[in-house]
């Protein structure tokens, strides 16, 4: 004989100001099975538990239900409390009265009513609880970093140094990612590579953490705790081992017509390459489609001019199958493409660039050796415009709807540094607001204006187009002045909006990670659990969660990093008992379970069954329960009914759907 | 391929050529133009206001008829053809607007912006290609330097009109290219002439219709053409000095395919 | 033909190639043979084979795979399609059957005769394209044509798509016939309230007597899930009406994919509802939306409700199409 | 709901803007051709509205100035559609106090012999009802 | 009539059931919830792992226990949290909903939306909408009189 409990909570007035709790409590009582029921204000508090556990004791409890705030907020909490109590923590049930009825609903007559039958379900679903016991799985101890930025070079060197294995996993030539573009980083102005450039020779040289640049990841199966992934490591048709770094073959190379990625196309570079001098592992790759050998079959002078014999035009792309305990995604960003804002006349002038292509041509290693040039005619440029959020906090379809964040910073960074270098220029920020959270950040903003003269002016250019003597036409407002402006500009620079790496969404789809409408991944809880995905086992670095600055990118590196090594210091890990399970008394043996399901976790064996007192072999499904995660796919593909999911049983979820619909 | 066709007042009027040049050209490159029977005046304006509902009816004849052929509809002049692709848009997707208008016709068979609005230009450029115009044009118009005067009305809200890239589009340069002329990108071809205006603000009016025509002639426009019978006459007339030559795009076409003699006679 | 095949049975027994034979039997009336199991080369003499013996033997074949030695098995050109299935599912075993493929000119359907006529009927004989019968109450002789199953209508063929040996008879190129959906197609042209009234008059027939569930192929759960209790959809078990007034739809939704279109239920159904056009209903959903699929074609192919493609039609559609 | 809330309210519903969800950025007006002739720019229409200051609008002569050229509303990154709200305003002058700024006798006057019936369908939609 | 005429039914209360995979659309109710976006109450949900977790058999009992609308959200085809779940309930929906419309029990009491984790605003419009196609519906033909025939 079941005996239920029942508890309301009231939240504050969170829930009790649209559900009348204590009617709640009344109807409850009325349902077969329940032997008592309370309501109290938080039953999340301490006092809230206690309540439970005293319950649990003094009554007899089979089950309980806790009529409050979503599962995904506090199921844990009571189901530690029942546990405490004595009670099976499996045998707790939640109805959701919070986010799906008081917050939602304005009439407490609605919103008791309906608290009362999202009860009854809980109640109904409860009585067919099952005690679970939760199962045990290995944790591999070795970790695997997607992405080689600075928010992948700092959570592998974290990891590392905690004592645990790191793989890094980078689709370029090279570790560094866009902070090896910048020139200089805010606000304290010092160069970025001087910074960068130390971590990536540490990474490198760490015997704890192993490199795979050029390579992407291919697959990704298992869980939590034991991931299996396939890494391609693209073929670089140069011997990593024999390779000297001379360089000579990138100098003799005579197909030099690629667009350098790296300098954002601002030049070329040759058919083999390394993306940039510091660049780590400073071992060049051979672009096979700008190759002149791989697309005639002539040439070969790489080969020729190179003294090591490195060059080896028969490698293939190889997949290395690796395992590990816990996977970081730090895929970082790019910027958007600007074809839909043609206004702004970036892709009809040279002289109209993004701010990222400015740090190339800013830094002395870039395509102007640091001089800062109008493209299209080489001169210095006099009068420079600065345009903000282009594409950001834009809802239409043409932008993204977030702020991206970094730029405020960046352009006073730029504007300052381009008046230092050159005080003859002029210099103009069209803006809609300033944001400069950070610790020395406003303080920073406001040296461009008060010291180095940079013109803000609060409003926006509606277009840039050519003026008579080759010059381009800025037309934008000045909102506080209330004018129209009409300003000739040598170089405009557009603010140009960032957004995840066109490769997230495939990543986080083979992860099973849940990204946003932007396609930034989300986090477990926006505020507790800010680095975590919901995907147990998966953690989020850098900007590929949302964006951010460097000191920013490199907080939140650490902070992956001391959650992956909290999960590899374990020795084992519990598993969710909700899986699947076969009754061999109806199971046909037909197979379509185990096409269903994603994770492999069923196989077939033959079994001696006892139905109806005769004793008969039978091939039958039986789940791994360490690799069934729980969806439940193969519940609905048996036909018999034989495979039902623990939790989430058939009967369950029928009786759900009877309390709903009394 | 037979189109319904939507002339509107002007083409029927003071521009005759639009309308003219526009016939004879189709029939060469052959498709037909089936005027709509008793259509009705757009009303040359998009009626912005959410409860205008009588205003936008007879575009949603034009284009009830259309459907009941099942062709798409055609329209050459810009106004007609920015007012009746926006009304479309509206049937097919503010609930609001298409009940309303729906029970004000109280037809049997509701109207729900089934009918493709096409402009002129777009058939050239999407089914017929200028390609093929290109190979068609028997009287290229080497060495001529024409500049395209977009103007508002067929880029913008580009969300609805769909109609080219409008803040850069290209549509009738590429036009210009296949009846063998030169075309000249000038920054002011898709700012607004102050059509709307030139009624009762002159002043207004000739000083854009002065930065549009100094703005092609310093790319190098010896003329220019447009799709609009209200910028062609603003850009005619209004302007404080001797502009450019502005003819309407038709026109052109015509004498290319060698067939404007005729169309004149 | 007859005589053939109980020659053949016999030799394949006397040789020990087989060790049973299943085939059919002649029934108290002379249109009503039933499945028979034979494991003497004398008891054969009772086997008959005519164009009455539209019962599907696959089914027979999950049981007798579990005994020892291989059972000799007669199947028709559209049997050999639930055979299939039943390997793919590893419900029977391809090595413990020895199958002899039989041609098949179109079962008969008693009951078409009687509706033209035929009363008190005594005895039929076949001869070739005519059927003669004699009865009480005046002979009548008919074309094939008219008195054969709608099942045989809409025929898949003469070709079997699995077999040790043909039988003489088998035509493995007799062609395929038109018209397998058009009586899906009556029915979806109907208006929402008017398709209700079709089933609610064919449905509301069901005395529930199982004989569908029973003689399916694909239906061949160890135990059905109206019977298994913890699924609380059993009668039985949870006293309500769902397994009542559910059946036909779970019992279509659960064979979708898998069931061959062979037709047997509606065969057998006393009260001559057409339970196959649920299933044909969702044979023709999943050509229309997923791309050809014929269960039991082959051993190896996925089935369509275990398969996906990422551009699959969204559930939408229903309302879409109208 | 003050008289100026209510006519402010009738803006928004004949406009089907939401003021609110301009972030004043000035994109508007930075793309307006005809700027220099208003005496209250596209971006202050958007902010009056939503301040429940329409009874200015109204007197400002820049509704008879706006072009309706979409230059504004393609470029709006929000969505906000300022020509509407323009428009709006311009329909509400017209419809309630049958105020004209162009009356018909004076039409014969500004006619020349080349004017399109285009002009004379809009400027009467335009500048009455 | 008039033009602003619309069809109203406010005597009837619809019963509708939403299936919701814990993984996106239970958390973007809870997101709907805590942005305060209102949904009628006649949507009461039930918590599944997985949208193919939900039995076809699920939906019958509701409809046959007097349920007026069903509809099952899931993660976007793509993003499902077990890589393919979503894309099996796809197709047993898409099946099921036709068959429903084959019996003529109406189509449009039945629906699946992709809702994810962050789309509250999506899960409370499709809600409403849901809702007032029920409204417009009026109540459910009786699935269970599919087998009795009432003349």
């Amino acid at each position: 004989m079941q005996r239920i409990g029942v508890f309301v909570c009231h939240c504050g007035t969170n829930i009790a100001g649209t559900v009348d709790v204590k009617r709640v409590v009344e109807a409850v009582k009325k349902e077969p099975g329940v032997v008592y029921a309370e309501d109290y204000q938080y039953m999340c508090s301490e006092a809230g538990q206690q309540k439970i556990a005293d319950a649990v004791k003094n009554e007899h409890l089979t089950g309980i239900v806790i009529c409050s705030c979503s599962p995904r907020m506090h199921e844990g909490t009571f189901r530690k409390a029942a546990e405490k109590a004595g009670l099976n923590p499996y045998l707790v049930e939640i109805a959701n009265i919070r986010e799906q009825c008081s917050w939602i609903h304005k009439d407490m007559e609605e919103g008791t009513e309906k608290a009362v039958i999202l009860a009854r379900a809980a109640i109904a679903k409860v009585m067919l609880n099952a005690p679970l016991q939760p199962g045990e799985s290995r944790v591999v101890k070795r970790a695997l970093v997607i992405g080689g930025g600075i928010a992948g070079i700092q959570t592998a060197l974290d990891i590392a140094d905690a004592g645990y294995e790191v793989d890094i996993v980078e689709k370029t030539p090279s570790i560094g990612g866009r902070m090896s573009q910048l020139d200089k980083t805010f606000p304290t102005l010092d160069c970025s590579s001087c910074i960068l450039t130390p971590k990536m020779g540490e990474v490198n040289a760490h015997e704890k953490i192993n490199i795979y640049t050029y390579s992407e990841v291919e697959k990704v199966s298992g869980f939590v705790g034991d991931f299996s992934v396939d890494i391609r490591k693209k073929a670089r048709y140069v011997d990593m081992d024999k390779c000297t770094g001379c360089g000579l073959c990138q100098e003799k190379c005579p197909s030099r017509k690629t667009p350098n990625e790296f300098n954002r196309g601002l030049n070329t570079r040759p058919a083999i390459y390394t993306p940039f001098a510091q660049a780590v592992p400073n071992v060049p790759v051979i672009d096979t489609e700008a190759c002149i050998k791989f697309k005639t079959g002539k040439c070969g002078v790489c080969s020729k001019v190179c003294a090591a014999g490195a060059i080896d035009y028969t490698q293939k792309d190889e997949i290395i199958t690796r395992e590990y305990g816990a996977i970081v995604v730090a895929t970082g960003f790019d910027t958007i493409n600007l074809d839909k804002f043609d206004e702004y006349y970036y892709n009809q002038s040279k002289d109209v660039i993004t701010a990222l292509e400015l740090e190339r041509l800013m830094n002395a290693a870039g395509p102007t050796g640091g001089n800062v040039v109008r493209l299209s005619n080489g001169e210095h440029p006099k009068n420079i415009v600065f345009i903000q959020c282009v594409g950001s906090r834009d809802v239409t379809c043409r932008g993204k709807s977030y702020c991206s964040k970094i730029c405020c910073m960046y352009t006073a960074k730029q504007a300052m540094l381009l008046k230092d270098h050159y005080p003859d220029v002029d210099v103009h920020v069209f803006y809609i607001d300033v944001r400069t959270p950070g610790k020395n950040f406003d303080e920073f903003y406001r040296r461009a204006v008060e010291e180095y003269d940079v013109d803000y002016i609060k409003g926006q250019v509606g277009k840039v187009s050519e003026a008579e003597n080759g010059r381009l036409l800025v037309q934008g407002v000045d909102l506080i002045d209330n004018r129209q402006i009409k300003m000739e500009a040598d170089l405009v620079v557009l603010a140009t909006a960032i957004e995840p790496n066109k490769d997230v969404r495939k990543i986080a789809t083979m992860l099973t990670a849940s990204i946003d409408n932007n396609n930034f991944l989300t986090e477990a809880h926006p505020k507790l659990r800010p680095v975590e995905s919901p995907t147990a086992g998966i953690f989020l670095s850098g900007v590929c969660q949302g964006p951010k600055d460097i000191p920013e990118t490199v907080a939140q590196a650490g902070a992956a990093a001391i959650k992956v090594v909290g999960l590899l210091a374990k020795d084992k890990l519990v598993t969710n008992p909700c899986t699947a399970q076969s009754n061999p008394l109806f199971c046909n043996g037909c197979s379509a379970c185990e096409k269903v399901c994603p994770y492999g976790a069923i196989s077939y064996e033959e079994q001696q069954v006892m139905d109806g007192g005769v004793r008969e072999n039978r091939r039958v499904a039986v789940v791994n329960s360490a690799l069934c995660q729980g969806c439940g796919a193969c519940t609905v593909a048996c036909p018999s009914g034989a495979m039902d999911l623990k939790g989430f049983s058939n009967r369950q979820i029928l009786a759900e759907v009877d309390a709903i619909c009394r | 391929m037979t189109y319904s066709y939507f002339p509107g007042c002007t083409l029927k009027n003071k521009a005759k050529d639009l309308d003219f040049y526009a016939r004879a050209c189709a029939k060469a490159l052959g498709f037909q133009l089936e005027e709509i029977p008793e259509w009705q005046c757009c009303g040359a304006v998009y009626p912005l206001a959410s409860d205008e509902i009588a205003t936008k009816l007879s575009s949603v004849r034009a284009l009830k008829d259309a459907k009941a052929k099942g062709q798409d509809l055609v329209t050459v002049c810009s106004a007609c053809h920015h007012v009746i692709k926006r009304v479309n848009d509206d049937m097919a997707n503010v609930e609001e607007i298409r009940t309303k208008v729906n029970n004000y016709m109280s037809d049997e068979e509701p109207y729900n912006g089934e009918t493709k609005v096409l402009h002129y230009l777009e058939v050239l450029r999407d089914v017929v290609g200028f390609d093929a115009i290109k190979e068609k044009v028997v009287n290229p118009l080497k060495g001529r330097k024409i500049g395209a005067y977009y103007g508002c009305m067929l880029l913008r809200p580009s969300v609805t009109m769909q109609f080219d890239d409008p803040e850069n589009p290209s549509i009738i340069e590429d036009f210009i290219r296949a009846i063998g002329a030169e075309p000249v990108v000038y920054p002011m071809r898709n700012e607004c002439c102050g059509g709307y205006i030139s009624l009762k603000d002159k002043p207004m009016a000739a000083n854009m219709v002065d930065q549009i025509m100094d703005s092609a002639a310093w790319k190098g426009a010896q003329e220019l053409i447009t799709a609009c019978p209200l910028c062609m006459y603003n850009l005619r007339n209004n302007g404080t000095k001797e502009g450019l030559p502005v003819t309407y795009f038709t026109e052109l076409l015509a004498e290319a395919l060698g067939i404007k003699e005729e169309v004149q006679a | 033909m007859q005589e053939e095949l109980i020659r053949r049975a016999k030799e394949l027994l006397g040789d020990g190639t087989v060790v049973r034979v299943m085939g059919w039997r002649k029934g108290d009336l002379s249109f009503n043979p039933e499945p028979a199991l034979f494991e003497t080369e004398e008891s054969l003499a009772e086997f008959v084979y005519d164009g009455f013996c539209g019962a599907n033997l696959s089914k027979y074949m999950i049981k007798l795979s579990k005994l020892e030695g291989k059972t000799l098995v007669f199947l028709k050109p559209c049997d050999t399609y639930s055979f299939n299935q039943l390997v793919k599912e590893h419900r029977v075993d391809r090595e413990k059957a020895y199958i002899i493929g039989v041609g098949c000119d179109g079962s008969l359907d008693v009951d078409a005769m009687k509706e033209k006529g035929a009363k008190g009927i005594q005895e039929i004989t076949e001869d070739g394209d005519t059927v003669t019968v004699r009865a009480i109450y005046g002979d009548k002789t008919f074309d094939r044509e008219d008195v054969i199953l709608e099942r045989c209508r809409a025929c898949k063929g003469g070709a079997h798509m699995v077999y040790d040996e043909l039988a003489s008879n088998a035509d493995e190129e007799k062609p395929a016939r038109d018209g397998r959906f058009s009586l899906v197609e009556k029915i979806e042209v109907m208006d929402p309230k008017e398709r209700f009234a079709f089933w609610q008059n064919e449905l509301s027939r069901c005395i529930r007597c199982n004989a569908c569930r029973n003689v399916c192929p694909a239906c061949s759960c160890i135990k059905c899930v109206f019977d298994n209790d913890r699924y609380d959809t059993a009668q039985k078990a949870n006293a309500d009406t769902f397994e009542e007034q559910m059946f036909h739809i779970i019992r279509a939704f659960h064979v979708a994919g898998r069931c061959t279109d062979c037709g047997e239920c509606s065969r057998v159904c006393p009260e001559h509802i057409p339970l196959h056009l649920l299933n044909r209903k969702f044979i023709k959903d999943i050509n229309t939306f997923y791309g050809d699929y014929q269960a039991g074609a082959d051993t190896d192919s996925r089935a369509p409700l275990t398969n996906f493609t990422t551009e699959d039609v969204e559930p939408s559609i229903v309302q879409e199409r109208g | 709901m003050s008289a100026d809330a209510k006519l402010a309210q009738q803006i928004r519903e004949i406009s089907g803007v939401d003021t609110r969800k301009c972030m004043k950025c000035g994109r508007c007006s930075a793309s307006c051709p005809a700027y220099n002739e208003m005496d209250i720019r596209p971006h202050q229409f958007v902010s009056y509205v939503q301040n429940g200051n329409v009874e200015a609008l109204m007197n400002s002569k820049s509704i008879w100035k706006c072009l309706s050229c979409f230059a504004c509303v393609e470029r709006c990154p929000r969505d906000v559609k300022p020509a509407k709200v323009i428009e709006a305003v311009r329909l509400s002058v017209i419809r309630q106090r049958g105020e004209n700024f162009l009356s018909p006798d004076e039409i014969p006057a500004l006619l020349d012999d080349e004017t399109p019936q285009q002009l004379l369908a809009s400027a009467y939609r335009k500048y009455r009802k | 009539m008039s033009i602003e005429a619309k069809n109203e039914n406010k005597e009837f209360k619809p019963l509708i059931v939403a299936f919701c995979c814990n993984w996106c659309s239970y958390a973007g109710a809870d997101l709907a919830g805590s942005s305060r976006l209102a949904y009628p109450a006649d949507v009461k949900i039930i918590r599944v792992p997985c949208s193919c977790r939900v039995n076809p058999l699920f939906i019958l009992r509701a409809f046959q226990k007097g349920a007026d609308g069903v509809i099952l959200c899931g993660c976007h085809p793509g993003d499902c949290h077990y890589s393919t779940g979503n894309y099996y309930a796809r197709r047993r929906m898409t099946l099921l909903f036709s068959m429903l419309d084959y019996l003529g029990v109406e189509n449009g009491r039945t629906r699946v939306e992709w809702v994810s984790a962050a789309e509250g605003v999506k899960f409370s419009q499709t809600m409403n909408e849901f809702v007032e196609k029920i409204y417009s519906l009026g109540e459910n033909v009786r699935l269970e009189d599919l087998r009795c025939k009432k003349n």
